[in-house]
């Protein structure tokens, strides 16, 4: 691989991670020695720099990632606070209804339920503090979620089991979803 | 973008070749042909077309590669669309000199629009596959915000009581097909075979004989023309008619030929919507 | 704000999202007029092409937003677990084309375009999140469907007029549509 393709690489890879990650995953990955990959992460990290980019590529903690760049943190700042409303969107708020009601629940199950995508709101509800992960599904090895106390805080709750019944008259409501899944998986 | 020149695609019948005596070659080359007035549909015996893709289907059964329903499907919808246009071609044109050659020579060209347009939709569906592989190798940055922007989020505020949340719930959680409303028995057939069969026992209360086409004259759409040809039938099926064509081609004359005054009834048979023809399909 | 300083505020933001931004919003926070800004973005998105990055900047269902460059796929795939459902089947592809052309479309119709009951292949369409109901037909009160914007997410478009003309697959489509409902409804 010459230069020019694990600097491509390293982009793509990094602009679409969440956790940071370690120069030795990447040197795997890209089947380049760990020291030539390393040099390759700095030299990128300075260019970004040295082009006065809105973002930057910074190692924290042994892992790598991108970051907005503090040198535009003002409007950062006024996009999260004014962007980012008190008020939860509606495909937010079913989100967390299918989570609360099927808790713990893996991204996938929730998927089907809701019928589309919905890694980027389970972010937003973990980012928010209404979400947590809560273990992981024995067969499948997923990973479960489940709605944390500040959601119970929020909603005025004690505990999960005020929340009201919903819909004793839908039919095996799991058995459905085990239809919906073979559709949408 | 794609090419939107490319009109000639790959042959959607992958491997499946038609053998006629003025033609050999791929299925899809052959639709091409007609459809590009290259050749006429009248030329092309639609029955050999229909043996050559069953043993077709037969070796890729025996190949175990299993019933290819999509292939059956498509093929089904194709030759049902050059039947119809080879019946509306084969029906007596020549020159228009009443209204109803002028409605056949009208449903001949809808039927060849018909199969055009049921063409331009496989192109376009081959295009969406090819954006959908594309965008698909594109990954969107999906990510939670920064640490230290976090904080300045504001409170979330879920806006509504336990009740209305567990009502979301419910309607989150529930089967969403069952939201559909049923609107099938709108679409019924706005011409009903039986009440076409009555028409044409009046009209035999009047003449005992009378050719097809002065049974059809007031017919004022193609639709009302099928259903009175189906409920002919149903009438020969009683036995109270009989059909005589002297010549090929030639019109046909119609006979009464049941007795004065027996009640007959036409079946309805014909007018139950179709709801049985399911595409295999699930993804 | 000058240009670079408009420049390194998007890029900062970019960075941060986790859901498309409108150009509009964009716009609000940098304070910077509307056209202005677009134009940004496009010179932009540009750029990246241009120097072969692992990243794009693309304008999918009318939000901006970072995505990884297709060049790159095959190492970011080792990282992203492929959240994306099965293919489509050739049925649902087709009547999915027919649905993208003639929206809103009630089912009666694309089933005479298809030549075949499309119930089922429909159903799977809104399990999927491609297409929804979008109203009622005056004449008749049949359910009229429309694609969503996970459909255009899906096939990488901003919006639909960016669907390939259909005129040089079929002359007149429109006129011809008209005549042929009159035969097959």
């Amino acid at each position: 691989m010459d230069r020019d393709e694990a600097i491509g690489a390293l982009e793509a890879i990094l602009m679409v991670i969440d956790e940071p990650i370690s120069a030795t995953i990447l040197a795997q990955i890209l089947e380049v020695p760990l020291g030539e990959l390393e040099e390759v992460l700095r030299s990128l990290a300075r260019s970004y720099l040295e082009d006065s980019r809105g973002f930057e590529l910074k190692e924290i903690a042994g892992g790598w990632r991108f970051y907005s760049s503090p040198a535009y943190a003002q409007y950062v700042e006024k996009f999260v606070i004014s962007g980012q409303p008190g008020k939860l969107t509606q495909a937010a708020l079913e989100t967390l209804a299918v989570i609360a009601y099927r808790q713990p629940v893996s991204r996938a199950r929730v998927s089907a339920i809701r019928g589309v995508n919905v890694e980027a709101v389970m972010k937003t509800l973990g980012v928010r503090g209404l979400v947590e992960e809560s273990g992981i599904e024995y067969e499948t090895g997923a990973v479960l979620y489940s709605t944390t106390p500040y959601f119970l805080e929020r909603l005025g709750l004690n505990s999960l089991n005020e929340l009201p019944e919903i819909a004793p008259f839908l039919p095996d409501i799991h058995a459905l979803d085990e239809v919906i899944s073979t559709l949408t998986d | 973008m794609e090419s939107q020149s490319a009109v000639i695609s790959e042959p959607r019948l992958p491997g499946f070749r038609v053998h006629l005596e003025n033609f050999d070659g791929p299925f899809d080359l052959l639709l091409q042909l007609i459809s590009k007035h290259k050749m006429d549909v009248t030329d092309v015996a639609l029955s050999v077309v229909t043996d050559d893709f069953i043993s077709h289907i037969r070796l890729l059964e025996e190949e175990g590669k299993g019933w290819q329903l999509d292939q059956a499907t498509e093929f089904l919808v194709v030759a049902a669309t050059l039947l119809d246009l080879k019946a509306a071609r084969l029906l007596p044109s020549g020159e228009i000199d009443d209204e109803s050659d002028l409605a056949l020579l009208e449903a001949r060209d809808l039927l060849f629009a018909r199969l055009l347009q049921y063409r331009a939709f496989k192109e376009i569906a081959a295009i969406f596959e090819k954006r959908i592989e594309v965008a698909e190798r594109s990954f969107a940055r999906v990510v939670s915000l920064e640490a230290h922007l976090v904080d300045l989020l504001p409170e979330v505020i879920l806006g509504l009581s336990p009740e209305r949340f567990a009502a979301l719930a419910e309607r989150a959680l529930a089967p969403r097909d069952e939201l559909t409303l049923s609107v099938a028995h709108i679409h019924v057939p706005l011409v009903s075979v039986a009440e076409e069969g009555e028409r044409i026992i009046e009209l035999f209360k009047v003449r005992k004989t009378m050719t097809f086409r002065t049974i059809c004259q007031s017919a004022d759409s193609t639709l009302v023309i099928v259903a009175r040809f189906l409920a002919l039938l149903e009438l020969f099926k009683e036995g109270v008619i009989r059909f005589e064509q002297l010549v090929a081609l030639g019109d046909i004359t119609v006979h009464w030929t049941g007795a004065e005054g027996r009640k007959i009834k036409v079946s309805d048979e014909f007018d139950t919507p179709v709801s049985t023809l399911e595409e295999g399909d699930n993804g």
